[in-house]
C-alpha cells in the first residue's frame, strides 16, 4: 500500500531550515539563538527565512558572547525550553567550551537524571575553501571524547532533516555538526550527492544507525559527513580496478552503531576510516580501536588504515589545504594499498 | 520595603540552619581525614571519610542567602556557586536530601553523582556549579524561559568577587540588560578568592559599579547584614518582577571558615576571622527581633531547637541512607 | 597633541594605501569566483580564484588605524583582528610579504599558511586573529612582557564593537588596569558584527562608558577622523608610556563594504553607504592639509601615484611568487 | 667514572617546584602565573615556596580570568619571554581553550615557525579523591587531539623535574598534567612510587621517549601518569599466577614514543592500554589504532584491550567514582581475560 510522498530535491542547508521551522510550528517551546541567525539567516543558511516566519521573539540573533547563550540555553531548557542554539563554526568552541561540557553535557547526569535539556547546539564545520586554522575544523571527535553530548554529523539533506527533527525531540543536548562544503550553499562549491529528495512531511532518522552507502566485499570505508561522498568516489574508481569497496555513513557518532562496523569488517575483512577531523586521538582511532578489540572474532585481510589531517593547523594555502584535508586520490591510494599489504 | 514579620523569623531561623549545617559539617568532614587511620606520612586525607573531595563552608555569608530568598517564589531559580550551601537551603532545598547528595547517597538531590558543589533540585529550582562563575549564563536562561512562558519569574545568581573578573560575568550582565531579563546578579563581597585579595584581583573597589557598563542599577550593600540584603533584593528582585531588567548587587560579606576545609589559611591574617565574628549577622538579627518584640527567650529556644532538629534530622538521613550500587554510575547520562 | 607635518602626511599617505589596497582586493578576490568557471548553480565561488576563503576588508575604517599607530614605535606591539590589513598596514608590515600571504604564497608572512586572517609579523610586532574578541588577551601580555624587561613599548589593541560583548573584553580590561600594563585598547564601532547592529548587540550606546568598570580612562571618538583618533590615541599612548596603565578608546567608524567579500547585505538600509561615504576620511584629510598648505596638487600627485605603486607592486609580487610546496603543510607545527 | 650525584627523595610536587626554581634562577625571561600560585604556594603545591624567594613580579597571582592570563602568556612569550601559566584544574579548561589551543598551539603554524611561544601550562589531572564531574578528570587526550600542543604528563618526582625542565627550554608550548594523586601532597592519598629519588642539579628528560618500568614478556600495559603504578601493582600480582606483564610508562603523549609501542608490543604480542581520560575517541583508541596499523608486521595474540573511563562523567559518590576510574583490580582483570583470549 503505497502511499503517496511528496518529495523535493533540498541543499541540506534548506533541509535543516525546514526541520527547524516544522518543529517550530509543532511546539512553540522551540527557539532559535546565534549570532546572525535572523535577517541574515545563518551564515551558512541553517535558519533561512525562519525570522520572517517567527519573528525575533524565537529567532533571536545574540552578541558575540557564546558563553552567555550557550549557557543561556542550558538554563532555559532546565526550565522546559527547547532551545536550538547555533555555534557558527566548531573552531569557536572555546570561548565557551565550559558551558558546553561541563554544563550542558553533565548537569543531567549530575542530577542523577532530574535535569533535562533538551539543547540541539548546531555547528558548521570542514575546510576546502582556504578558511584557514580557525574555520576549517571539524572537531567531532573532540566532542564525542567528552560524555553527554549526542553527536550527529549528517552527509546529505534527507538525512540532515531527519537526525535535526531526532535532535530537536530529543530530550538531551545533541551538537549537530554540518559540514559547509554539502550545504548546497549558492557560494561554495558542495558534493552534489548531499542535495537529495526529500519528503516534505516531517520524519525522524533514529540515531546510532549508521547507513551502508555503497555495498562492497573487499574493504570497509567506514567514514560521515562530506568524507562520504569523496569515499564513494573513490569507490567508483577502484571499482573500475576491480576492488569493491563498501562505505559506511556513520550519522552518528554518539551514539555508536558499532555493530555496523564490525559486521562491515567482518565481511570485508580490511579497514579504512575516512576523517575529516585531526588524525590523532580522534574518531579514527576509536574506530580502529573498535576492530582492534574485536580480532577475536573478527579476521582482517590487511592492516587497519587511518585517513584525516595529520595533527597540523589547517593550512591557507591552497596547495597545501589540498595535502592535508584527505582527497579522492588519498581514498583510493588507501585502498589499493590496503587491498596490496597483508596481516 | 520592610520584611514582613514572616520574613523576618524565616530569615532568622534560615540563618541558624545554614549556621548549623555548615558547623556540623566542619566536624563530620574531618571524620576519618586525620591520622592515624590514613595513609602514614599524610596530615589528611581528602578522599577519605563519610564525605570526602573538597568542601567550601558558607558559615558567616548567610545574609546573602536569606535578604535575597526571602523575596523568592518557589517558581524562582537560584544558581549557586561552589559554595552553595547557604543558598540551597534558602530557596527551600530539602536539607535530608541535600546533606545525603553530599554524603554520596543514593537518596541524595542526584542519587550521588553530583556531590556538594553539584546540587540540582527542578522542583525548588535550584542548581549549582563547582565552575566559577559559571551560573551566570544558565540563570540569564531560565530567565528568558520565564519570559517566554508569560511568567513573572525571576532568577537570582549568587557568585563572588573573584567571579566577577571571569568572562562570564561580562557576557551575562549585557545579554540580560540588552535583553531585560529578570535576572538578580548578586556578588558575595568575602574579599578573598582562595587566597588571592580582591585588591590583587580586581582593578576597582566596587564591582557594583560595573553595573554602569550595562546600564543597569548596581547597589553595594556595605554590611554583612540580613535587613540590608533584603532591602536591596526587593528593590532588584520587584524591578526584575516589573519586566523592567537586571540589578546588580554587591554584598560585603564575611568567610569565617578556610576557602576549603582543611585550608591552612597561611595567606590570611592571623586575627581577621575574629574580627569578621564580632559582627556576626545571626545575633545582630536576633537582636533587631528582640527589639521589635518579635522574639524572647521562649520563642528564640523553639525556633533554635528546630533548626537544630531539622539539621541534625538532615545528617541522620544522609548517614542512614545507602550508597548507589556501582552499577548506577552508568546510568543518567542521558535522560530517559 | 598636534600632529607633525610628518605625521600628517604619513597618515594621509597610509590612508591611501589602505584605501588602494583594500579597493584593489575587491577586484582581486573575485577573480575566478564567478560564473561560468565554477560548478554549475554556483552564483559565486568563495573557495576559487587566487585570493579564497573569507575577506574582511576595511576600506572606510582607516582613520582608526592611522590615527593610532602614527604614535607608535617599531617596538610597539598591535594585535588587530579579523579584519587585519588596515591596522598591519599602518603599524608598517611589508606589504609585499602581506599581499603575498594573503595569496597563499611561500614569500608571504607566514609562508602562506596563516592567510588574511592570520598575519604575523614578529619583526614589524605586529599580529591578528580570526576570532573574535581574542587579541587582547595576548596584547596584555606583550605589554607585560614590555614592562618586565624594562622598557617603555606600548602595546595597542583593536576590536570591533561587536567584540566588546566578549569575556575577553572584560577579563583583559581588568587584568591591563589590575597591573597597570601599557595597553591602548581600541574599539572600532561601525556599527555592525556581520549582520547584528550594535543596539542589538550592546546594552548601552558607548563602549567607552565601560572603562569606568575598571577605573581606567574612556574616550569616544564621536567622527571617523584621522585627527581626531590622533589626538584620543596620543594622550592613551603617552600614558601608557609613562606607566600609568591602560586607556579605552572607542571610535565611531564605517563600514564601506560588506562584512566579508560576497556579502549580499540583505540587513543593511541601503542608502546608509552611500551615506557613510559623503564623510570619507581621505578627502577630509586631505583638505586639511591643503588648508594647512601642507598638501597641493603636485604634492598630492606625487603622494597617490606613490601609494598606487606600492600596492601595485604588492599586488605584483604576490601574484609573481611562488606557492609553497605540498610537503610544507608538515613544517611549523613546532618551532625548530 | 662515577659522579656522585647528590640526590634526596622528593615528592612530585616538590619535583615540579625546584624544576621551575632552577630555571627561573638560570633564565630571568622565566615567570609564573596563576590563581594562587603565590602566597598558597600553588593549590597542588607546584609553586611551593617561589613566592619567597622570586617575590611577586615574577610569581604573579592572577585574577580568576583564564582567558586573561593564558593569552597574556602567549603574548608575553612572543616577546621573547618564557611564561609559566597554571591552569588550576585541567577540567577548567573549557573557559579558556579558545586561547589555547587556537592561538598558543596555532601561531607558530600560522607564522611559517616566524613566532616561537616558550609557554609552559601546567595543571592539575585525575580523580580518586571524589572531587566530581568538574574536578577529576584527565583530558590529555583531548589535548593530544588539537595540533600544536606538546603534551607530558609524568609518574614520577624524577621525570617530572627533568621534563618540566625540558618543558621550560622548549620553544614550544608545552603542556605540563600533573596527577593529584601522585603529587605527593600531606592531604591527599598518592601512590608511594611517585616520590623518587631526585638529583639536585638540573638535567632535562627528553620528550618522546617512553620508559619500560617494568619488562615482561606476556604482555604489554601501555599507560602514562597514576595509572603507572597502579599497573605496577597489578603486574606484581598476576605475576604470581605467572604472568609476566611489561609496563611503558609513555611520558609524554605528544611526541609519542610509537616505536616503544610497537617494540615491546611486537615482544609480547598483547597489548591493554590503561588511561585515566575518557575511555572513547582518546588515547586508548590512539594507541589500539597505533597497533592495528602495524598488524603487517606485528602478530597479535589476542584483541586489544582499553581501559579508561567509560565516557560518563566522574560521578562524585565513593562507589561510583571507584567504579569508573580504572583500578588495580580492573587491570588484573583484563590481563587475566588478554591471556586467555586468542586471536
Ligand atoms: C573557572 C574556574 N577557575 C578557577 C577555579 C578554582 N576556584 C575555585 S573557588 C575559587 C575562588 C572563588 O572566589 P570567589 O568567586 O570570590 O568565591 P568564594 O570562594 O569567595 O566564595 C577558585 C579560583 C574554578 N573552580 N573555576
Ligand atoms: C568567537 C567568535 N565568534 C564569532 C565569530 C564570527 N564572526 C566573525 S566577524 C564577526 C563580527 C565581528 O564584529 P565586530 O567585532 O564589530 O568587528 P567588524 O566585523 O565590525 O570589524 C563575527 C560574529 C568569530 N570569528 N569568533
Ligand atoms: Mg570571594
Ligand atoms: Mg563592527
Amino acid at each position: 500500500m503505497a502511499t503517496a510522498v511528496a518529495t523535493r530535491t533540498l541543499t541540506m542547508a534548506q533541509a535543516i531550515a525546514e526541520a527547524i521551522g516544522q518543529e517550530m510550528e509543532r511546539d512553540p517551546k522551540v527557539f532559535v539563538m546565534g549570532e546572525d541567525v535572523g535577517k541574515y539567516g545563518g551564515i551558512f543558511g541553517a535558519t533561512g527565512g525562519l525570522l520572517q516566519r517567527f519573528g525575533p521573539e524565537r529567532i533571536m540573533d545574540t552578541p558575540i558572547s557564546e558563553t552567555a547563550f550557550i549557557g543561556a540555553a542550558t538554563g532555559a531548557a532546565a526550565e522546559g525550553m527547547r532551545p536550538i542554539a547555533e555555534l557558527m563554526f566548531v573552531d569557536f568552541f572555546g570561548v565557551c567550551m565550559d558551558q558546553i561540557y561541563n554544563h550542558l553535557a553533565k548537569n543531567t547526569y549530575m542530577s542523577g537524571g532530574n535535569v533535562k535539556l533538551p539543547v540541539v547546539l548546531m555547528t558548521a564545520i570542514g575546510g576546502g575553501y582556504n578558511d584557514a586554522a580557525q574555520h576549517s575544523q571539524s572537531l567531532y571527535g573532540l566532542f564525542a571524547h567528552v560524555p553527554g553530548l549526542k553527536i550527529v554529523v549528517p552527509s546529505n539533506a534527507y538525512d540532515a532533516k531527519g537526525l535535526m527533527i531526532h535532535s530537536i525531540r530529543d530530550d538531551n543536548p545533541v551538537m549537530f555538526f554540518f559540514h559547509k562544503g554539502i550545504m548546497g550553499l549558492p557560494w561554495m562549491a558542495y558534493f552534489e550527492g548531499s542535495t537529495t529528495e526529500v519528503p516534505e512531511h516531517s520524519y525522524t532518522v533514529p540515531f546510532g544507525q549508521a547507513r551502508v552507502v555503497r555495498e562492497g566485499a573487499d574493504v570497509t570505508i567506514v567514514t560521515l559527513s562530506q568524507m562520504v561522498h569523496k569515499s564513494v568516489i573513490a569507490a567508483e574508481q577502484v571499482a573500475m580496478d576491480g576492488v569493491s569497496a563498501e562505505v559506511l555513513d556513520l550519522r552518528t557518532l554518539v551514539p555508536l552503531d558499532r555493530e555496523a562496523i564490525l559486521r562491515s569488517v567482518a565481511k570485508t575483512g580490511r579497514l579504512i576510516v575516512a576523517d575529516e577531523d585531526y588524525l590523532r586521538f580522534g574518531m579514527s582511532g576509536e574506530i580502529a580501536a573498535i576492530v582492534a578489540e574485536e580480532l577475536g572474532t573478527i579476521s582482517l585481510k590487511a592492516p587497519v588504515r587511518r585517513l584525516g589531517v595529520p595533527n597540523v593547523p589547517i593550512p591557507y594555502s591552497r596547495p597545501l589545504e589540498h595535502a592535508v584535508i584527505p582527497q579522492v586520490h588519498h581514498l583510493v591510494h588507501a585502498i589499493h594499498q590496503t587491498m596490496a599489504s597483508k596481516v | 520595603m520592610n520584611p514582613t514579620t514572616n520574613q523576618l523569623l524565616w530569615m532568622y531561623e534560615t540563618m541558624l540552619v545554614i549556621r548549623e549545617f555548615e558547623e556540623t559539617m566542619v566536624n563530620v568532614y574531618l571524620e576519618g581525614k586525620l591520622p592515624p587511620n590514613i595513609q602514614k606520612g599524610l596530615a589528611f586525607d581528602i578522599g577519605s571519610g563519610p564525605v570526602p573531595g573538597e568542601m567550601h563552608l558558607a558559615a558567616g555569608q548567610e545574609p546573602v542567602a536569606v535578604g535575597v530568598c526571602a523575596h523568592l517564589k518557589k517558581e524562582d531559580t537560584v544558581t549557586g556557586t561552589h559554595r552553595p550551601h547557604h543558598f540551597a537551603i534558602a530557596k527551600g532545598v530539602p536539607l535530608d536530601r541535600m546533606a545525603a547528595e553530599i554524603f554520596g547517597k543514593v537518596t541524595g538531590l542526584g542519587r550521588g553523582k553530583g556531590g556538594h558543589m553539584h546540587l540540582f533540585d527542578p522542583e525548588h529550582k535550584f542548581s549549582c556549579s563547582g565552575i566559577i562563575g559559571a551560573g551566570m549564563p544558565p540563570a540569564c536562561g531560565s530567565a528568558l524561559a520565564g519570559k517566554k512562558l508569560g511568567t513573572d519569574w525571576v532568577t537570582a545568581t549568587f557568585f563572588g568577587e573573584g567571579a566577577a573578573n571571569q568572562g562570564s560575568f561580562h557576557e551575562s550582565l549585557n545579554l540580560a540588560a540588552l535583553w531585560k531579563l529578570p535576572v538578580v546578579f548578586i556578588c558575595e563581597d568575602n574579599k578573598w578568592a582562595i587566597s588571592v585579595e580582591k585588591s590583587v584581583s580586581t582593578a576597582i573597589p566596587s564591582n557594583a559599579d560595573r553595573a554602569a557598563a550595562y546600564g543597569v542599577p548596581g547597589v553595594r550593600v556595605e554590611h554583612n547584614d540580613a535587613l540590608e540584603v533584603f532591602a536591596a533584593a526587593g528593590d532588584a528582585v520587584a524591578r526584575a518582577r516589573r519586566g523592567e531588567g537586571p540589578t546588580l548587587i554587591e554584598v560585603k560579606t564575611d568567610r569565617y571558615l578556610g576557602h576549603f576545609q582543611g585550608d591552612a589559611e597561611v595567606y590570611r591574617p592571623k586575627d581577621e576571622v575574629a574580627e569578621l565574628r564580632k559582627h556576626d549577622p545571626i545575633p545582630a538579627l536576633e537582636g533587631h527581633l528582640r527589639a521589635l518584640g518579635l522574639l524572647n527567650d521562649q520563642a528564640d529556644a523553639e525556633i533554635r531547637s528546630r533548626a537544630h532538629r531539622r539539621v541534625t534530622d538532615a545528617y541522620d538521613f544522609a548517614r542512614a541512607t545507602a550508597y548507589p550500587e556501582p552499577e548506577e554510575a552508568l546510568y543518567h547520562v542521558f535522560a530517559a
